[in-house]
């Protein structure tokens, strides 16, 4: 703790706003992500199971905007917008689907939608 | 018929033209060698021999194809198989002019394979034919006598005009191409053709009526039974093959010269296992095909077939196969300490085994069977003690008068409606138009009882018993041969007793076989079988009597058998001749001069079984005859119940069959049906618990596959969870392994995976430990 | 070395610790059968991503981000926690329209403006306003006494422990993996797209004047024309410096033929020349990845024609789905207690707000 | 003109024109293609230098793929030469027996045959170990789709259990191939799947390495020969399959497995061959027996032949692992003929089924009454399947049972026979090199009497005996007792037949078996041509197993003589006995 606390001191908080290292916002993606992640395998309803797909892209999303600031240049940030094309297309996409799916079993819970099964 | 005669005046010519050593001349000559003389050459043209019969067989085919409804097919057959007898005779003479010497007739190549240089690296069994006098004795009466059945057959067939009428002329000419091909062929494995080729013959002839279950059972078991005894032929052929390196008659011989020469001094010991094993091996086969114990049981039951065929294949020729296959390897024989007394052995056992069981039978034509086993089992003395002459002399001569008998009892049967029972028919002789029949049968009869002196059969069973009885080691063989004769004279007689003299009665049989088998044939209009005197119930039912073909071949047979005495009157006439300038005169006994009673065997014989077989057919004049009032009893009748169930045994075959069946086929089948039982359960069953096991896998993971979206996220996430966990072990260990101290904490590069152990191709790696353990095989 | 002994001992413990805690938080906040304490779930959730933060700060002290990055990242985390844990479909939504926002906060922390604005206006402007009409849209037809029932499926989340555990797995490997190199962050002024500066020389010209090194008459000289008669290069030379900084000349010329030298070195040198983050997006976009750009476009328009054909589509109700929903209806009337008049089996069923769809014959 | 070429393009090219004819068309189509296949193939005869038989000739090479040496090569030795010989006369057969066979899909059913036509003729040509693995295992395609889609009623099920039983097996054959192939190219340096190549590779390698690889190919092979334990697909896929698909199976599929062993069994492990063919022995044995006695006891006549298959091949493995010149060629032939004989016998099955809709024993009887050209015919192969002198099946059998009896083994002493390695010189001079002997071919001739048995039983139940087939046998009984209006007996049976079949073979029934006869009485009377041009390539053989056999067991052969005690391999003791080819 005490370390903790020296090294707080030491940052100079609140100046000069040192943007920290990657792994912190890697680390709040791959929370995020995994947020997502059991959000999606958890939780019943359909767009909400999109959503969490959306929080995925997110997280990923955030990632690629890090390593971007990490290795100084815009690759990354161009990527990011890539996402966001891919995550409207889906959305676009699924959410159609989700609405003739809705349409056919007046229900969004994505396990009655099970005939694929082997 | 010019053959015959052309046959016999060349006979007539050469009677003692041989020089002989003084002395009984049967025994006189102690020889140990292979008989085998130089060889000469013959026309290829005797090379037809066989295949005139196979021509016959293809045209009597053609006529089956063309659906031809007439006697075609028996004139074709005759025509053919008299030009056979008749190139035979030629053959006879070209024989007959080099004594002792052999001619090889090569037709075509049949299995010529040479892989190597080496004598065991060659395999040559070709269609060649060995011509010596044996070959030509046997042939003789082949021929002959098929050609003479074959006439009958035309007529005794006749109901079958377009519908098996070809079909019974091709495996009748079929027959008689492979009997020439087993008694001509110059290898065994054209003997094993032959061999074969008679049985499937004799197959198909028995099974000729082939709506008869019982039929068609007894050409199977005759099929199978002399499969057995092929089974044994054909090991010994192998066994001959790679003991001699060849297949080739001449050859063997001369291969066996050296241990004949062991075997005259009886240093048996010298002599391989493998060499004396070969003629035991083929006894098994003589054994089957001869019907001997223990695989007689086929031939009584092969009486299933039309009598013709029973004359020729089961009584004249086929059956004396084994016979000829025993004289023919003579010499193999003589070199085996035991086969012969083996041969001898079942051959007298055969004897006394089937004349007892002819005894309690009531069907005429299973009697003749019988009594063909039997004398069958007489040949095989004949040759086992030693004596050569016998054994081919009775061959032929019984060839003679048994096909005679056959086909009396076959007339019989073609005028009676099939009727056979001893117990039904009476007095025949005093019918109308049975005279013939009558005569030929009491020639027969005298000639299977022995009558002394005055017939064929009499002169070469009696030089059977005198060479048993003058061979030392086989006396016993000699007693129970001389019981035999006795038995074989009073069953016999006791047929014609009952069948051809005594009051006139007949009763007809339930159907004539034929009429049973085709009975929407067109024979019904046949002009010989009067086609009125069927399907009217049997009140209007008349006998017919034989026509003229039946009768002529009749005749020409009773002159035959009788003709047959000049063969065999002296000890070395002609008979003797023919046989001993064959490789069956390869060895006779030097020391065979046992006497019978102080007397001489062999003229002890000829009073003593003269005697025998007279006493034997005056017990059947007493029982059967004298007094007899109807068909169905006689004296015999009252003897019956003091014998116990001896008859009774004895009428049942001494249940052998039962025996048989009992011991081998049942169990043979129930060993089936266990067998099907593993295949299904045991064998299959593994082979689907491997085919299940998959699916109980698939069974058991198949939930994970319910199509729920969650469950697959689920676990595609826990999959990347594990193997992400498996990379952060591998990086942990990694960072263990290597120095921890080189990476400096605040690295600033993204933690870079660790340089993999060991970097090599995965191949190499996977099949190393492969490599280095041949590596270490190869050091 | 005691710190950082006790940092490469607690780091991963901490960072370990607070992954579990995490997890037991999402766990416990996820709706399910019986109690699902979301408020305790969400600050034990909370707890953990502090723990993990914590962690992270253990392990390197020296380099800390001010505290507008936890303030987005709490933000962020939380509000997709509500995301997963909030059973109405519409408030997920918001929520994740908070997520999206402090995540463009995060975005802006980095310096990156331009996607941090592009996604609030792509995500929260359009794609979630997208979202939050479907879920208007799909949303089982209110019966009476129930207007606001939540669906069953919305009310009971599917294995939340085993969904937790592997979340759990998962985040651990990322982080220990993540947490291998510390990854300082250089400041963000030094971006080496900055060399593209030569390729604006409009804004070159507009910094020069406004500093005052370019007069109005005056503009950028350009080079000998080419052979075709094609005018020459403009006399830019400006490269990124060592600190950072654009370094370099610019030729200018004046009058009739005269020129001059304006070089960094100048005191007047304006101190924010350099390429802004819309601008290095751009150029990364159209200069780097031309191809990306059309692959996009064709991906949305394949959507939006997909889109347009699905939507488009008339689909009928399942049978068992019929039969699903006449049942609840039937037991609905029965709870109600009204008119016991039982459906027929072949009976069309009532028309609700999806009805004109489905019957509409076509397969 | 690349004749061989020609002969696997043909049906291939067929296949596809039959799929692009009219549905009517398409037999037709396949009869013409099928027929024309004998062109290439007599080309090939009147141009392969039978002089050397031994040698692959027509070699043709084409690059495949270089890097890992595999390339399309064919070739045609003597033996390929019968083989695809077999396949070429079975073509037409098969195609001419299925008119009426099949009447539904035909399109499919003939494109699929020629297809088959191809992969079989293409296993026998192929001489680089890939294009053999692909042709082998394509065949199974075609014969899948054959039974699962014409078959009987439980066509599923055998064409499953056909496909992955022997797809099983050929994988182990393929690691066999695969580890030889690696050798190969581990000791050149480069790629090559050339059976040259391969073989000499997998002749260089240790005998813990052949004894692998050996057990490896066997594996494939033995379920494809069927071998004793594993056969039981072949009775269910023959029972299962249409008429013609029996044929081919019966006439080729199973040889592929004996051309395997052959090929490669023989040829790449020798010594391992020569160690374990005492084994294999006893398994062809065994099979020989035990299926044999099986057929006796079977309600089926399909299944009844079908199990014979397992039986004859079993005297067919025995010939093989003789290793000896008159047991290979007996092997050889064996593959010749009982294609031809078993074939026919398929095909006469299949034509009593298509007019009874039967093939139970208890159903029928008695069909010589009826259909005495078919009778005829049947006795006559059935005849040819018993192994009758004069007829294919005795030459092939005879040499055989004659191959084992030579070759080596058992030890003949006074006191009675011990099997043993090796026989005593003095005692069997006609012995040659080998590792079976006497009593393996005692106890497969055994085979003879089984076979005798269970084909007469076949033949007592439905050729002989009184008509009965279904719905008729009453009838037909009754009639046999009467005796005045018999005469139309026979016409009355005539309305029996069934479809457009007349009571009796029809003359396209008989042109399909007549050529088959005429092979049999052929090779059975005359096959010394035949024998003859297997000469050189057994000779060839066996020189190379018995010269690796010798160099294996000298190599192990102990410096000192003395410590060769009971625990020197009886491979070593052999070396010393050995001295000169066969006679020793």
């Amino acid at each position: 703790m005490n370390t903790l606390f020296c090294t707080l001191a030491q940052s100079g908080w609140p100046e000069p706003m040192p943007t920290g290292t990657l792994f912190h916002y890697l680390v709040i993606s791959a929370a995020m992500f995994v947020i997502g992640l059991i959000g999606f395998v958890t939780r019943r309803n359909l767009i909400i199971m999109f959503l969490c797909t959306e929080l995925m892209f997110q997280a990923a999303g955030l990632s690629l905007i890090a390593f971007s600031r990490f290795h100084l240049n815009h690759t990354g940030e161009t990527f990011v917008i890539f996402v966001l094309t891919v995550a409207a297309a889906e959305a676009a996409l699924a959410l159609a689907l989700v609405v003739l799916l809705f349409r056919r079993k007046e229900s969004l819970d994505a396990e009655r939608w099970a005939e694929l099964r082997g | 018929m010019s053959g015959l005669a052309g046959q016999l005046a060349i006979m007539h010519e050469t009677l003692g033209s041989l020089a002989l050593a003084a002395g009984d001349a049967a025994h006189a000559q102690p020889r140990f060698g292979t008989g085998v003389g130089a060889k000469f050459d013959v026309p290829r043209l005797f090379g037809l021999i066989p295949f005139i019969p196979l021509l016959a067989c293809a045209l009597c085919g053609l006529c089956a194809a063309m659906k031809v409804k007439t006697k075609l097919p028996a004139a074709i057959t005759v025509g053919c198989l008299l030009a056979s007898f008749g190139l035979t005779i030629g053959l006879y003479a070209q024989v007959h002019a080099n004594p002792g010497d052999f001619a090889i007739i090569h037709a075509f190549e049949w299995i010529n394979f040479q892989w190597g240089q080496s004598e065991a690296q060659s395999l040559t069994a070709n269609f060649s034919f060995y011509a010596d006098s044996l070959t030509a004795l046997w042939m003789l009466f082949v021929t002959g006598l098929a050609t003479l059945i074959a006439l009958y057959a035309s007529e005794y067939m006749s109901h079958d005009v377009g519908q098996g009428y070809c079909r019974f002329f091709m495996a009748f000419s079929l027959f008689v191409f492979s009997m020439a091909c087993l008694v001509m062929g110059d290898n065994l494995a054209l003997l094993f053709l032959g061999w074969e080729g008679v049985g499937l013959c004799s197959y198909l002839l028995i099974g000729y009526f082939y709506k008869k279950p019982s039929a068609v059972a007894a050409a199977k078991k005759a099929f199978v039974v002399n499969r057995i005894g092929d089974l044994g032929l054909s090991l010994g052929v192998m066994l001959a093959f790679v003991q001699f390196g060849s297949l080739e008659y001449a050859e063997i011989f001369r291969k066996a010269e050296p241990f004949l020469a062991l075997a005259r001094d009886g240093q048996w010991q010298d002599i391989p296992w493998t060499v004396q094993l070969i003629p035991i091996l083929l006894t098994i086969g003589a054994f089957g095909k001869s019907a001997q114990l223990p695989l007689y049981v086929w031939l009584p039951d092969a009486m299933e077939g039309p009598t013709p065929v029973s004359a020729l294949i089961h009584a004249a020729t086929m059956v004396t196969a084994g016979v000829y296959l025993v004289a023919r390897m003579f010499p193999l024989f003589l070199v085996s300490e035991h086969a012969l007394t083996i041969v001898a052995w079942g051959g007298a056992l055969t004897a006394l085994l089937a004349a007892t069981i002819g005894m309690a039978q009531f069907d005429i034509k299973r009697i003749m069977a019988y009594s063909t086993v039997s004398q069958l089992g007489y040949m095989f003395c004949g040759l086992g003690v030693m004596g050569v002459m016998g054994g081919p002399a009775h061959v032929f001569t019984h060839a003679f008068f048994k096909a005679m008998l056959f086909l009396a009892c076959g007339a019989v049967m073609h005028g009676f409606a099939g009727q056979l029972d001893l117990r039904k028919l009476s007095g025949l002789g005093k019918m109308p138009g049975w005279r013939i029949v009558t005569v030929a049968m009491f020639v027969g009869c005298i000639n299977l009882a022995g009558v002394p002196f005055i017939t064929a059969g009499f002169y070469s069973k009696d030089t059977i018993l005198g060479d048993a009885f003058a061979n030392p080691a086989m006396v016993p063989i000699g007693w129970i041969l001389l019981i035999t004769a006795g038995l074989t004279a009073y069953y016999t007689f006791r047929v014609f007793f009952r069948v051809f003299v005594g009051p006139a009665y007949y009763e007809p049989g339930d159907e004539l076989h034929a009429h049973d088998d085709h009975s929407h044939d067109h024979a019904h209009a046949n002009k010989d079988h009067g086609h009125d005197s069927h399907g009217h119930g049997h009140s209007a039912w008349q006998p017919h009597p034989p026509g003229w073909a039946i009768n002529t071949v009749l005749i020409l047979l009773t002159i035959l058998s009788f003709a047959a005495i000049v063969t065999v009157f002296k000890a070395d006439g002609w008979l003797y001749r023919m046989v001993t300038n064959s490789s069956a005169g390869a060895g006779i006994a030097a020391d065979h001069h046992h006497k019978f009673f102080g007397f001489d065997a062999h003229a002890a014989m000829k009073v003593v079984s003269g005697i025998v077989a007279i006493a034997g057919i005056a017990v059947a004049f007493v029982l059967h005859y004298s007094g007899r009032t109807s068909a169905a009893t006689s004296k015999a009748d009252s003897l019956v119940p003091m014998l116990g169930p001896i008859p009774r045994w004895a009428q049942n075959k001494w249940y052998v069959d039962e025996f048989y069946h009992f011991l081998f086929v049942r169990p043979l089948w129930l060993l089936s049906v266990v067998f099907a039982a593993i295949d299904k359960v045991l064998v299959d069953g593994l082979v689907n618990v491997f085919g299940w096991v998959p699916k109980a896998l698939a069974k058991t993971a198949r939930p994970l596959q319910n199509g729920v979206l969650h469950d697959y996220a689920l676990r595609m996430a826990g999959g990347v969870a594990l193997l992400l966990l498996i990379i952060v072990l591998m990086v942990n260990r990694g960072d263990r392994t290597s120095a921890a101290a080189s990476i400096p904490p605040t690295d600033n590069s993204i933690g870079t995976l660790p340089a993999a152990p060991a970097a090599v191709d995965p191949i190499a790696v996977s099949l190393d430990p492969i490599r280095a353990k041949a590596q270490e095989a190869v050091r | 070395m005691v710190e950082l002994a006790l940092a490469n001992l607690a780091s991963p413990a901490l960072l370990y610790a607070g992954c579990a805690l995490g997890a037991i938080g999402i766990a416990l906040a996820l709706p399910r059968k019986g109690v699902s304490p979301q408020i305790v779930g969400a600050l034990i959730a909370g707890a953990g991503l502090g723990a993990m933060l914590l962690a992270i700060g253990i392990v390197n002290p020296r380099v800390l981000p001010n505290y507008h990055f936890y303030i987005f990242g709490f933000i962020a985390l939380g509000a997709s926690l509500r995301v997963i844990t909030h059973p109405r479909p519409v408030y997920a939504a918001l929520y994740f329209i908070l997520t999206i926002l402090a995540s463009a906060g995060l975005y802006v922390l980095m310096s990156a403006e331009f996607m941090a604005f592009a996604l609030i206006i792509v995500y929260a402007g359009a794609i979630l306003i997208t979202y939050l009409f479907v879920i208007m849209l799909a949303t089982e037809t209110p019966t009476a006494d129930a207007v606001e029932a939540l669906s069953e499926y919305d009310r009971y989340s599917r294995e939340p422990v085993l969904g937790s555990i592997t979340g759990l797995v998962l985040l651990a490997g990322l982080t220990t993996l993540i947490g291998r190199g510390v990854g300082e962050m250089q400041p963000a002024s030094i971006y080496t797209n900055a060399d593209r500066i030569e390729w604006l020389p409009r804004k070159v010209e507009q910094s020069l004047r406004r500093a005052g090194l370019m007069l109005p008459d005056e503009h950028i000289a350009r080079g000998e024309p080419a052979a075709n008669g094609a005018p020459g290069p403009l006399l830019i030379s400006l490269n990124p410096g060592p600190d950072g900084a654009i370094v370099g000349s610019v030729t200018v010329a004046y009058g009739q033929a005269g020129t001059k030298v304006i070089s960094s070195d100048d005191p007047n040198w304006p101190a924010d020349l350099g390429i802004s983050n819309p601008e290095g997006v751009g150029f990364t976009l159209l200069a780097d990845h031309p191809g990306g750009i059309e692959v996009a476009g064709v991906i949305l328009l394949m959507a939006m024609l997909g889109a347009v054909v699905l939507a488009r589509r008339k689909v009928q109700l399942d049978e068992d789905a019929r039969r699903d929903l006449m049942a609840r209806r039937q037991s609905e009337q029965l709870a109600r207690g009204g008119v016991n008049e039982p459906f027929a089996a072949n009976t069309p069923l009532a028309p609700s707000t999806l009805s004109g769809n489905w019957e509409g014959g076509a397969a | 003109m690349n004749w061989m070429l020609l002969l696997l393009l043909l049906p291939l090219a067929g296949a596809a024109l039959v799929a692009f004819m009219p549905e009517k068309s398409a037999r037709q189509v396949a009869t013409l293609v099928t027929l024309l296949c004998c062109v290439p193939f007599l080309a090939m005869v009147g141009q392969f230098d039978w002089a050397r038989s031994g040698v692959d000739q027509f070699q043709t090479t084409a690059v495949w793929f270089e890097p890992l040496g595999l390339s399309f090569r064919l070739a045609a030795d003597s033996i390929t030469m019968l083989l695809v010989g077999l396949t070429v006369l079975l073509g037409p057969i098969c195609v001419v027996a299925s008119y009426t066979a099949i009447s539904e899909r035909q399109k499919t059913y003939y494109a699929w045959l020629l297809v088959l036509q191809t992969a079989m003729t293409g296993v026998f040509l192929a001489r680089d170990m890939v294009l053999f693995y692909v042709f082998f295992e394509f065949t199974l395609v075609p014969m899948f789709v054959l039974i699962s889609l014409y078959g009987s009623t439980n066509r599923k099920y055998a064409a499953v259990k056909f496909f992955l039983y022997t797809f099983t097996g050929s994988i182990l054959t393929l690691a066999g191939l695969a580890y030889v192939a690696l050798e190969a190219a581990r000791a050149n340096g480069f790629w090559s799947f050339d059976f040259e190549a391969l073989k000499t590779a997998a002749r260089g390698m240790t005998f813990d390495q052949q004894k692998w690889v050996f057990i490896a190919l066997m594996v494939g092979f033995a379920v494809k020969v069927p071998v004793f334990p594993f056969h039981t697909w072949l009775p269910l896929a023959h029972t299962e399959a249409p008429t013609a698909g029996s044929v081919v199976l019966a006439g080729v599929l199973l040889k592929l497995g004996t051309y395997g062993i052959f090929r490669f069994a023989l040829q790449f492990t020798p010594v391992a061959a020569y160690e374990y063919a005492p084994a294999l022995a006893v398994l062809g044995v065994v099979g020989i027996i035990y299926a044999g006695l099986i057929c006796w006891v079977q309600s089926d006549i399909k299944k009844l032949v079908a199990y014979s298959s397992v039986s004859h091949l079993g005297f067919c493995v025995i010939g093989l692992f003789a290793l000896n010149g008159v047991g290979l060629s007996g092997s050889v032939m064996y593959m010749i003929n009982h294609g031809l004989s078993t074939g026919a016998l398929f095909l006469l099955i299949g034509m009593i089924y298509e007019r009874y809709h039967t093939r139970e024993f208890k159903k029928l009887g008695g069909l010589a009454s009826q259909m005495p050209v078919w009778s005829t015919f049947m006795v006559f192969f059935a005849m040819a399947s018993v192994g009758l002198p004069g007829l294919n099946g005795f030459i092939s059998e005879f040499m055989c049972l004659l191959g084992t009896f030579q070759a080596g083994g058992t030890t003949w002493t006074e006191f009675g026979m011990i099997p043993g390695r090796f026989g005593d010189a003095s005692l069997l001079p006609g012995a040659t090199f080998g590792n079976l002997g006497p009593w393996f071919a005692a106890f497969a001739a055994v085979g003879m009497v089984v076979t005798a048995i269970y084909i007469l039983y076949m033949v007592g139940k439905i050729v002989w005996g009184e008509f009965k087939a279904p719905g008729h046998s009453a009838h037909a009984h009754n009639h046999a007792k009467g005796h005045g209006h018999d005469n139309h007996h026979g016409a009355a049976h005539a309305d029996h037949a069934h479809g457009p079949l007349p009571r009796d073979l029809s003359g396209r029934e008989i042109a399909v078996l007549v050529p088959l006869a005429v092979a049999c009485l052929w090779l059975g009377l005359y096959p010394s041509p035949v024998l003859r041009t297997l000469e050189e390539p057994v000779a060839m053989v066996v020189t190379q197993v018995r010269a690796d056999v010798l160099r294996n067991a000298q190599a192990a052969l102990p410096a000192d003589p003395q410590t060769a005690d009971a625990h020197t391999p009886a491979l070593l003791q052999q070396a010393a006995t050995i001295t000169e080819p066969g006679r020793r």
